[in-house]
This record gives C-alpha cells, structure tokens and sequence, in this order.
C-alpha cells in the first residue's frame, strides 16, 4: 500500500524539473564514474533531512500566523487569537494523524480520496539487513512535512474570522478543515488524484494550501458577518487598527523565514546535486517573490493613498510569498520578482474591495491567500511549460467549489446548533474576557491590577 | 460657568460626543479611568487561583459650559449615555471660576 | 581520555534502537552492496551537522524561556528577568566551557563524576591524513549541543523565582547549577556513571535537564518565599496575571520549535537511514505530544473552571513536550499524545496545588518541568522494552535528591551571606527600576517620557 | 566567467584552515580508503546545504534588527522603523540581484570590481550528463547567501538614524548602499579583488558587512544631525529610552541565533569531515564570544553605573558577535571568550562616548558593528599566523575610506535635493503618524480607538 | 456634596478603596496620574546618558460625597493612605453643585 | 485656596513644570487626557479604510495654590504653554474648601 502511494507520489514528482529518484536510479545507471555520485542510504539521509528541516521552519510559520494575527486585532481580542492559534496547530496534528494523512495519501490512484484510518510509519525495507533505501525518505520526516501544510491552512481561516467567532464552533471547524477538506481535496494532486493525473500542477500549495484556507475562511466571514461598528451607518468600511505593529511585523518576518521550508522542501529530495540545485533556485525565488511583494505595496499605497502603509506592505510580502508557492522552481528571478508583484498589487487592491463587500476580513487573509493563491496558480505556465492554462483553471475551480460547498455546510449546522458568533456584549467587552475570562495586557487600560502596589 | 464631569461607559463615548457637539458644545476632554460602584466587578479563575476585578473600566468626560448650556447638556450625556443597566455612571457639576483660552487669552465664557 | 569517554557515550547510545556508530559500522562489515551505504566520512559530516542544526535550535530555547517568563511575570519586572534570561544563557556556557563539561563527560567511567579543567576539542585522528571518523563527529558540535542543554536547565529556574530574588544571587547560583549541580548528575547517566550502568533511561533529558532545573527551581522557591501579595490574609492565593500573553505565547511556540532539536539530534547520529528514521519518528512524536499536552488543558480548564485558560495551554503545551523527552523513539505517534496528555493533565492540576502549598512559582515551571519530567521518566518503560520501572525510580530519586541537597546548601549560603532577596521596597516598585533602573516599557504607566512632546 | 570568479574565492578560502574544495579534492588524490571519504557529488550537496541553512539564518537576523529597533525607539516611531526593515531586507535583494553580486563577484581578479548586470545562476556543468561537480555548489545557494550579507549591513544604519530620518532618502539610501558601496569594497576582498592578493583577512565580514553598515550610518548620523531634545540645554546627552526592552531582547535573542549560520556558513563548505571539524569550532567560539560580551557587559555597567544596564548588555552580546565575525574558526573558546569581552568592553565606553560627541546614535550601531568590527579585524594576527597587523589596518582603512567618501556624497546628494530629515513637527508627533499615518500601539495613549466600546 | 479628590501611592488603592467601602461610600473613580512634589523623582543613568524622571506614579481617587460623610471620608483615607514618609500624597475638597446617576435620573445625594 | 486645571500640548509639559516650579508651586499631578476641540483630529487611510481620529492627546495638570500665587500661575502656564496655533488648550480655575497634607496631617494652606 505505502509502495503504491510513494509512485502515485512518484509520479507528480516527475514533473517537476529535478525528480529525486529519478536521478538516483539514473545516476546509478549511468556510466558517469561511480564514486562522483551520492550512494542511495546517503541520498535517504538528506531527503528525509530535507523534510525534517523543511517541517521545523513550516511548524515555525504557526508562531508566525500567531504574531501577525495577534498583531493586527485589537488588544481585548489578542488572548483568545492566541490560543486559537496555538490550539488549531495542535488540533489539526492530531486529525491529520487519524484521518486526514491516509485520506490524502493512502491508495487514492487517480481518484477523489484514499483510505481511511490512523496512520503509522513503516520503513521496514530501509531498516532490513540488505537495506532497501528506495522509499527514498523516512516516512514519518514526510508524514511531518506534511502535517505542517495541514496546519498553515487552518491558520488562515483564524485570522479572518478572529474577534467574533466563538471559540468551540471555531476549533470544531478546524478539525473538520484539517481532517476532512483538506485531505480530500489534497488527495486529488499531492494524493495522486484526478487532478495530477491531469497535469495539475501546484508545487507547495498555493491552491491546495493557501486558497483552501482562503476559501473556508471567505466562506466563514461570510456566513459570520462583520464585526460591530465595522460599517458605520452609511454602510462604509470603519479602520479598526490592531494592537500592535511590531508583533504583525514579526509575524510576517517568521512567516517568510518558515517560507523556506514550505517551498524549499516541497522539492521533496536533496539526495543530489540537481535537487540541490533545485531547491536554491527556490530558495532565491521565494525571497524574491516576497521582497518583490513588499515593494510594490510601498509604492502603490504611497501612491494611492499618499502615505505607506506598513500593514499592507506586511500583507505584500505575504502575497508574494503566496503567489510564487504554486511554481517556485521554474521561474528566473526577474520572473519570480514579477510574479511576486503582481501577487501584492491584486492584495492591495483586493483588501479594500473585500472591505467594502462587507465582508469583514481581519487581516486581510483572503486577499493574501486566496486572491494570491488564485494568481499565482494561474501564473504557473507562464514559466512552466509543462503547465497549461486551463487545467489550472480546472484545479483553482474544483477545489474552489469543493472547499466553498463543504466549508459551507460545516459553518451552517454550527451556526444553527451551537451558534458560532459571540453575542454583543460579549463582543463588545472582547472574546478575552468572554471566552478566557482574562485579557492580554491585564496591566494596561483595564482590570486593577497595575495600580495595585503589590 | 460649570464644570460637568461624566463618567460614562467606554461604548457609549463616540455617542455622547456626538450629541453634546450637536448642541454645541465645543469642547471637552477626556481620560480612561477606573470605576467603582455598584456593578461590581468581577472575580475570574487564572491558572486555578482567583482574580478579583474590583474596578470596572469608565470613561470621565470633563467639559466646561456656560451656565446657559448646562441643562442641555446633562440632558444629552444622559440621554446618549443611558442603557439602563448598572454601571452607567454619574454626571456631576462643580463650579468653575475662572477660564482662559492658552492661545488667544480669551477668558471666561469666551474660552469655551 | 577522549576516546574512553566516547565509549561510555557509544554504551549508553546502544541502549537506544538505532545506534550511529553500531549501524556505519555494521554498514561496513555487511555483505550488502557497500556503493549503498553510506561512507564513513560523510556519516561524521551528517552527524556533526545534526549536533549544529540541533545545537542552534536549542539555543533558540533560551529566547522561548525568555519571552514566556517575560510574558508571565508584571511589567515592573520584565526587564530584570530579560536580563536574567540573557546572563544565564551566557554564564552557563562559560561554567560548562570551564569546568561542566569535563566533569560530566570525561572519565566517569560507571562512576560519580569526570575529570576537572577546561575543555578543548581534539579532532587530530579526522584531521589526519589517514582521516580516521570513527569518532563520528566533530568534537565542539557536541560539545556546543552539551551546552546549550545546561542552559536550558538554568532558564527553568528563573521563571519560578522571578520577580522577586536578586539579581547576582541568583546569577551565582546558576553559574553553580550548570558549572557543578548539571555536570556531576549528568555524569551519571549521559556521562556513562552508576545510572548509565543500571540501565537509567532518558533520552533527551525530562530527568537530566527538566527535572534538574524544576528540583533547583523548587528548593530556591521554598528557600525564597512568595512574592508580597501574593496570598491573602486567609493564606488563599491571589492570581497575579503576567504583561503580554503574546509574548508568553511567542516563548511557547520557540520553545516548542527548539524542542526538535532538543529531542531530535539527541538521537545523536544522523549517519545512516536508520538514524534518519528514528529522528523523522522522534520529530513526529515530539510535536504530538505537544498537541496532545495542548488540547489536554483546553478541555480539562473549560470543564474545571469553565472559562479555558490561556496560559494553562500554554503549559500543557509544555509539559507535553518535557513529558516525551525521556523518551521521543518508542512511542507510537498514539502513544506519544497519550505521554503528552497525561503531563498536560498533571501540569494542570499541579499548578493550582502547588500554589495552595504556599510554593510561589511565577510561570508553573515547577508543574511543567518537574512533575512534568518525572511522569516522562516514569513512562518509559511503558514503550521501550530495555527500561525497567524501578532503575526509572531509582534514577529520578537519586537526581532529585542530589539536586535538592546541593541546591539548598547553594542557596542557604547565598542567603546567609549576601542575601537573596529584594526588599519589599525594592520589590513593591519592581526589579526592573530596583536593580537595572530602568523600565521595561518606560512610556507606558510611570516615568515621564511618555509625555514629553520630544 | 563564473570559473573565474570561484577561482578567486578558491584563492580566499585557501587562506583558510580547511578549504573545502582543497579537502575534497586531496581526498580523492590520497591513498587513504577512497570509501571513507565523501562523494563528490555528496559534498555538492553538503556545501549547498550549508548555504542555505546559513541563508536562512541570515535572513533571520532581518526580523532580529528589526525588533532590536522596534524595541530601542519610542512608541511613536515603531511602525516607521519596522517598515523600515523589512523594505530594506526587500530593496538590498533587488539591488543585489540586479547589480550587486556581479559588481562583487565576477572578474574582479585582484582589481576594484566586477562586472555590471543581472546575475543568473548556470549550473550547467553539476546537470550535465556526466556530472561535473567542481564548482562546489549550487549557484543560487551561493547567491542566496551572499544576498542575505548586504541585508545585514543595510539593517545597521536604519538603527542609528531613526526616529528622524525621512522614509524616501532613507530607502534610496539603502539601495545605493546594497548595490554600490557595499559590492565594491566587498569585491576587494571577497570577490578575490587587490585586498584578498594583500592577504587581508576577514572571516565572515567584521570589516566588509559590519564595519561598512557602520561607517554609513556613522556618517548619515552626523549629516543628519541629532533628534530633538536630545541634547539638554548645556550640551549634555538626556537619554530616551526605548518602547520595549522585551522586543529589544527578542531582537538580541534572534541576532545571535542567526549568527550561526552567519559565521558557521562563511566556511563556505560542509562537505568534509574538515569542513564539519571547523564549522562546529565556529560555533562554539561565535556562542561563546557573545557569552563573553554579555558577562563583561554586565559587570563593567554595575562596576561604572552601580546598575545592570539591560540594553548594554545586549549590545555587549552584538559587540562579542561582531568582534569574533572576523575570525571565527582559529581562536580556542578562551580566546573566543576574550575577543568578545574586549570587543564588548569597548562598546560600553564607546556608546556614551560617541553621545557626547553629539553624534545620536538610537541603538548603538555605530558602536557596536563600527567599534566592535574594526577591534575584530584587528584582533585576527592574535589567533590567525597567516594575517598580519598591518594588512588588517590597510583593510579597516581602506575601506572605512571607501564607504565614508561614498555615503557623504550620497547624503548630502539626498540631503540637498529631496531633504532627508522630517520636519520639527513631524519629528515630535513621530514618524508613524508623519510617514505612515497610523500608530504602532494605536490602542495605548493616543488615538480614540481604545476609548470606543467596539 | 463634595467632592473628595485623593492623591495616594499606588500601592495604598485597596486600602484606601477598603476602608472607604467600610464606611458606606459606595462609589468612586480612580486614575492613574503622574505626581510632582517634594517626593523627588531619581536620575538614572541609561546607557551612560542621565536620564531624569521627574514624575512619580500615583493614583487619583475621585468620590462625591454627601456633606455628612465628608469627615469620616478624609478620616479614612488619611489613616489608609498614610506611610509617614514623603510622598504620601494629597486630599482636596472641591464643592459639587449637582450630581445625577444616569441609569435612574435620580438626583443629588440620591445619586451618590 | 484654587485647583487650577490646564489642558496643554504633551510637548509644553516640561517647560510649564519648570516655569511653574520657579514661581514657588511645589506640587503638581499630571495625567494623559484626550482632548476634543477646534483642533480637530484627521481621518486617515488605514488598509484602504477610513479611519477617523477625533481626539488628540492632551495632558491636563491639576495643581492646588494659594489664591495668592493663582495669578502668576495662570500667567506662567500660558506662556510657557502658548505656541499660537490652534489646540494650545484651556486653563479652568475651581474652588477648593480644604486640603490636606496625608503624610503630615497638616490642612489647608500648609498642606500645599
Ligand atoms: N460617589 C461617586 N463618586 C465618584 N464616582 C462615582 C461615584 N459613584 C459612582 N461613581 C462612578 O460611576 C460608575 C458607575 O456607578 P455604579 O454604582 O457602578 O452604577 P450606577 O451608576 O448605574 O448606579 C462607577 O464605576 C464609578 O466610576
Ligand atoms: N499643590 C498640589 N496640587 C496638586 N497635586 C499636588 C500638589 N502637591 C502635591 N501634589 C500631589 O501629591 C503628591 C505627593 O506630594 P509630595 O509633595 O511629593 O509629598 P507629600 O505629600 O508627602 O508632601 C505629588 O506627587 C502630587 O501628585
Ligand atoms: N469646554 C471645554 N471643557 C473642557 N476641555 C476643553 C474645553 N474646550 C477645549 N478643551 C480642551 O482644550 C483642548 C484644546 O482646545 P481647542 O479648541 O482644540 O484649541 P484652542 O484651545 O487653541 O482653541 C481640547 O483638546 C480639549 O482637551
């Protein structure tokens, strides 16, 4: 069964430029002078560290939704943004183990979705006395990697929905989003489903991570409402200005460090030289892309609104980042500049169009991550040849539609069985004193105790 | 002239701005402060211990009228200020002797 | 002398499933296809490498101690414990550089303690130009992992005490915790002394490190007393919530990202595929047990105390995360949320209980570290076949009570001499302006710049 | 062209204890069992390796300058400063990637520097059929590397100059200064140009990042002249402390953390158990330099001001980082402790000094890159035999020379044709609201938004 | 009615706030304010440059009480508030004209 | 005795404090306030939306005098508080029938 997923695996890998077994096995045909080469149990070793690596620095971008989310809602909102955060990651770990890996992995052969069932490792045949190292990793490093992507997902949809979602209904979706949507969906490109077969092609996730949670978390807004005092009586956009910068701002620096990660090891092999090759090239795009991003959001906000907007040139480099996810390898610099760009342009634009369909988006993630994601899945065959237009059309639309109809009614039987939004007061005084019963800064603009001498 | 202090709810500031600058009332300052009264505060659980919250968070508006704009303006801030829950606060008026515009010197009812 | 203690290590690394040195070699005597294998060099290279990437994680840990502690202490004490957290990262290096690191791991040889006097690394057989690995790593990429561990167990004891024990009291008594207390117990075990012999099992440290810096942290708790306030007239204690939840949330999630290296590379080899695999499952366990710790507290405070409690999470988080440490291999990932969970539960009944027997222990790194680490401990044996419950007892008994011993003598000198406690006037206005003269946030509540206009 | 110029590195790193092309290649050549040694292949990957996780550092230390800052600046000015880093992190890569790395790095060939253009990477020889893997590393993985260097010396003059500064000078500065100054003098040496042919020495950049970061801002802070109000009426420096001394530690914290890779990857190579052997001794000495800076910190400001000074501490621990940067590899741990202490030592007096020269400098960059870099590369002949005294001064000078005559003439262009410096009003109500139009804590002191129930 | 306005230490609040609350004042609203007197703020010094905060923490308690309380009011304050060493702070009574509890619109000493 | 109460630019404080300080005003109590006035707030353009800010921050100064001293306060507060350009703020004088010195127990006059 694992043999059988790791081709479905095998072959999305062919496409893509540096195909890690691929040039193991070739490297050991060839009559190139043997020693040059790197032996398959060495290979196993850097792929497996690759994912290892790759998973610390994506497990690292849930600190950094954390601090951006933090960052950018208001100081009554900030604890109980935090455990939302701290506890989807946990929550969406612990799905992804019993149910959503397999789901996504395990036997989906062209089709909508494997097995069901908890996942456990087997590396029997690298472990054996005549060593077999063509699984080429350790599956627990890829089980790893992967369960960090589930993750990042989740994290989107908090952001959006953040300062009036209640707590429970909100951590219900999550582990319905990481066991369920995602791995489904995930199955039918990463699983080795319909869309790969169809050449879909989407590197590190920007449809299959970053528009999922885009999408879930439209959905949520939508179905949420807007915030109080959001829209004043004319119907127009209220700024709410979160409580502190320099926390976005370090989230959005933690976000691109983990970045690395997320598209660096989505190369899915180091055991050669190419592979090495190959995730550098990433590597540069990815910073490009963001810095590209960051730019552009300076220039255009001093343009349109005559001041720079730091929170926008946050959202900017986020967008970049988002939008070279889909196709990180086979663009140039100059390229993935550009196409980071263009990603923070549609953002800049995006955020207060949304605002203005009252649709309530608290930092801005379904600009960030569905509009970016949406562009720079389409902008794949721009650099990738062997990428067309319309299938990614097809792949932005069926997993668009999939994530909005289950999203959807996911939200729905919450909302009519628990309720999922605070009630005014509640709102009012904050979800940290509603929901926690106490606040982020106890010390400062509330409660007694910074008088108190003691 | 008067001194109207009103302790209000933080929520229904932007309220009771409003109205007291409809009847043109141009001035005013305001503080975040700590009240104590009859909504009592609350006590929570942190880490397993209890969490007296005694104050309750206000805000004081201090404005200075003439004597003619006096009534009206209690009038508004009750009026924009009045949910009829506990905790809605106090209006209270003290006297004022003397007043002075720092820009143009004006004084008395002229600074206002 | 460098040899004979790289045996006792190369001992206690059988024990474990996947021993480095035992498979390369293995690798080499075996009939396999020797081009497959990894080559002695490169396993030295990997090996090193996992100590740095390791090493570099761990220390990141201290910035996790730091944030956390200055989230959960008042703001009229940030400053001081950010300076602590800093000082004792550094101190500990300098006393493990001096005298630590020798001590514990040079010539225990099954006995009590090392060897006495600097240390400095000796590569000379790699170096050679008959470069012989078999010492399979460079020596100061151990040794900088050693080091960033002992500091890990002095961070524990500054967040208990804080708020109110002096400044150089306590910075001599951490340069006595990591330059005698760690080493010599240390030695013990990891140095190949008496425990390493019986068959003591931790491997990563939820005794060696956690445990040892909870049992330092309580002795100096007790010795020191309670903050001013913090009980009523009635003995019941008063809750005294910290500054910034994010920021103690931010330490959290360092911490929780440091802990791969932390458990990871003491896996201690990286050379082989068998290596690779046991480090991809520890990663996979290590973040599951967190998880697990997490959603433990989430529904455990929502049912005890109705409300959820950040900072609780954030514990069980953590405890978690100690509780798999003594052994992150064995377990199944279904296991490892269970070792998790079970600390988490414990944490978040210890602290409460803990606090009624008058111990002050500002952020519950008593709870999290200690109780913690003597559940992992004792867990061990439940997944690894070679423990055996009672050498788990014995260990923890014998480290806990060396460290209690040795630590209260520390402490009741530093007491009757010097002195190790503010006084209540310095106390009552804070470390921060009583020991640094300064403010952590000078513009916020006190001092008068805020208001100037320059 | 690209042979050329890894040529000239090869030249440099030959200077080196352990070159690792040299290694690689002298394993081949050697009698030794050629099944010991490391792939040719397998060392491509391993230094690529090393590039990237060391890039990924790197760019790390963007988020750790920009919370330093973040935490030393007054609340009305936080925003403007995080903005402020994370444009310039973006701006150096675009300028780097559009002229700088071949200004530095291409042709130089002993002379003042490079050519002029956009880099592409070819890694053609390491794809071909019959691999040819002498170039000894991915390009882009060298690229990525190197670009993350110019980031570094931008971060250091946004930290002097703020609170006053304009936004729009400053990021044209910043270009000027990541795609001119700093490639040319970097080319000198590191691109193999007339100061490598001398023998100058310097590591991972004391001189050629942090030296050039400091003379630029030393030289934009005297044209640019003091913040109001700092000096008293008499000429006596007033201290304005900053908004955050927990940020400023986080900012501390992670700079150190980066500089792992900072100084770790400047060895260029992993790909021998050589390579490995130096790069942990790195490690260890760069940990331990900045352990030195922090405890001689430390006691110097209680032995001078009778109290602990946090940030000095801080910047202690920067000072020790920067001073051991130009030789990391060829001090023991005792000199490594020393060279940080002295570099630390030196900074504590530097920064009132430079105070009262009246040249205001926000963080104490100047200071610590300035002072710290130039005792670091002076420092080198003492552990290194191969560097000598008066190379080292040839270099400090030369290119203090360089960076000086250059920033002067771009300052004073900007300074007279766009203005550099924000207005007196501007200045006292804060660069957020004159720049940016927003606050950094919009909720605290100022701005109604707090006061607003919703 | 009057108004009582208290400058205390920080750390003398609960105190103050208790025994008021023992003698039947049932409302007031405190805030936190920066004092200058003979307490002289320190100079420190911060990274080698003086550094004067001539400003003090200290907490402003404002109650309106009725004539009759006003005595027993100042009793308690002082008794509460009192360390004996500089710094302690201040009491002043100002007159208040008219007061309102917003919730009832009762007015005067039923407001209180 | 009179409380006169000055709301002024957050920039002025120093310079009011020390030219108060110099005519013999011994004790002062600061506090952060937001004002509302003809200086009016801006709206600013915050992620594409409005964002109105229709306070400004103010501090306002407490002090207790002599009737003797009141006159020359006033005058020292406005003038070293005067910049001539809209939002320089207000001076209001109020009554005060008592004081007292906490530490001391003196009253009235000597309590200031
Ligand atoms: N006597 C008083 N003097 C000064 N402030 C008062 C007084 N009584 C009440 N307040 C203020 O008014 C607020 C509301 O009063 P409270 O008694 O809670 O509710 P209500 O006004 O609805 O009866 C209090 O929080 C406090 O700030
Ligand atoms: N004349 C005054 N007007 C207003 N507040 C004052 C006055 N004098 C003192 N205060 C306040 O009282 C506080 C304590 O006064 P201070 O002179 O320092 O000590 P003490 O009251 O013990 O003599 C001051 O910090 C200030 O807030
Ligand atoms: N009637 C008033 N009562 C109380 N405070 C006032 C009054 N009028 C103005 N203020 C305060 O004085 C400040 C300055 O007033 P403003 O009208 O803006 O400028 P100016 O004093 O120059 O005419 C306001 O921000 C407010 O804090």
């Amino acid at each position: 069964m694992k043999r059988l997923f790791d081709q479905m695996k095998g072959r999305m890998r062919l496409l893509r430029a540096c195909a890690a077994t691929g040039l193991v096995v070739s490297a050991l045909l060839a009559p190139a002078p043997v020693f040059a080469a790197v032996s398959e149990e060495t290979a196993f070793v850097f792929n497996t560290l690759l994912f290892l690596i790759g998973g610390f620095l994506v497990m690292w971008m849930a600190a950094g939704f954390c601090m951006l989310e933090a960052g950018l809602v208001r100081s009554k909102n900030v604890a109980d943004i935090c455990l939302k955060n701290i506890s989807l990651y946990s929550i969406a770990g612990i799905m992804y183990y019993l149910i959503g890996y397999r789901l996504m992995y395990d036997g989906v052969d062209g089709g909508f979705m494997g097995a069901i069932g908890f996942w456990s490792p087997d590396d029997s045949a690298a472990l054996a006395e005549t060593g077999d190292f063509s699984a080429g990793y350790a599956a627990a490093s890829d089980w790893f990697f992967q369960m960090v992507f589930v993750a990042t997902a989740a994290s989107i949809v908090s952001g959006t929905m953040a300062e009036r979602v209640k707590l429970v209904p909100f951590l219900i979706f999550t582990a319905l989003l990481t066991g369920i949507i995602y791995p489904i969906q995930g199955a039918w490109h990463w699983g080795g489903g319909w869309l790969s077969e169809m050449g879909f092609a989407d590197f590190a996730g920007s449809t299959l991570v970053h528009s999922v949670g885009g999408w879930a978390a439209l959905t949520g807004a939508i179905i949420l409402g807007a915030r109080l005092g959001k829209y004043d009586a004319h119907g127009r956009p209220r700024a709410m200005p979160g409580s502190s910068l320099p926390l976005a701002t370090l989230g959005t620096f933690v976000l691109w460090f983990g970045w690395f990660g997320f598209n660096g090891a989505s190369q899915l092999a180091l055991g050669s030289a190419a592979d090495s090759i190959a995730i550098s090239q990433i590597f540069a795009n990815t910073n490009m892309a963001a810095a590209g991003g960051v730019v552009t959001a300076l220039i255009l906000t001093r343009i349109i609104y005559k001041k720079v907007d730091l929170t926008m040139s946050l959202n900017g480099a986020l967008a970049g980042l988002v939008a070279i996810t889909a196709e990180p390898l086979t663009p140039s610099i100059g390229q993935a500049i550009i196409i980071g760009s263009i990603g923070s342009a549609l953002v800049v634009f995006a955020i207060p169009f949304i605002d203005r369909l009252k649709i309530d988006d608290v930092v801005g993630a379904i600009s960030v991550h569905l509009v970016g994601g949406i562009w720079g899945t389409l902008a794949v065959p721009l650099t990738n040849g062997d990428a067309s237009f319309l299938t990614q059309l097809i792949g932005v639309v069926a997993i668009g539609a999939f994530v909005i109809v289950l999203s959807t009614i996911f939200w729905l039987i919450l909302k009519y069985s628990i309720g999922i939004r605070l009630d005014e007061e509640a709102e009012t005084i904050g979800s940290d004193i509603a929901e926690l019963g106490l606040e982020a800064y106890p010390e400062f603009g509330g409660g007694s105790h910074k008088y108190r001498g003691t | 002239m008067k001194m109207i202090i009103a302790i209000i709810r933080p929520s229904r500031l932007e309220a009771v701005k409003d109205s007291l600058s409809a009847i043109g009332v141009e001035g005013m300052t305001v503080s975040e402060v700590q009240g104590y009264g009859r909504q009592k505060g609350h006590t929570e659980i942190y880490r397993g211990a209890e969490y007296a919250i005694s104050f309750v968070p206000k805000i004081k508006i201090e404005t200075v009228v003439r004597e003619a704009q006096m009534e009206s303006a209690i009038e508004e801030i009750k009026k924009a200020a009045q949910t009829g829950k506990m905790g809605d606060g106090k209006i209270f008026v003290l006297p004022v002797e003397f007043a002075m515009r720092i820009r143009t010197e004006d004084s008395n009812e002229a600074a206002l």
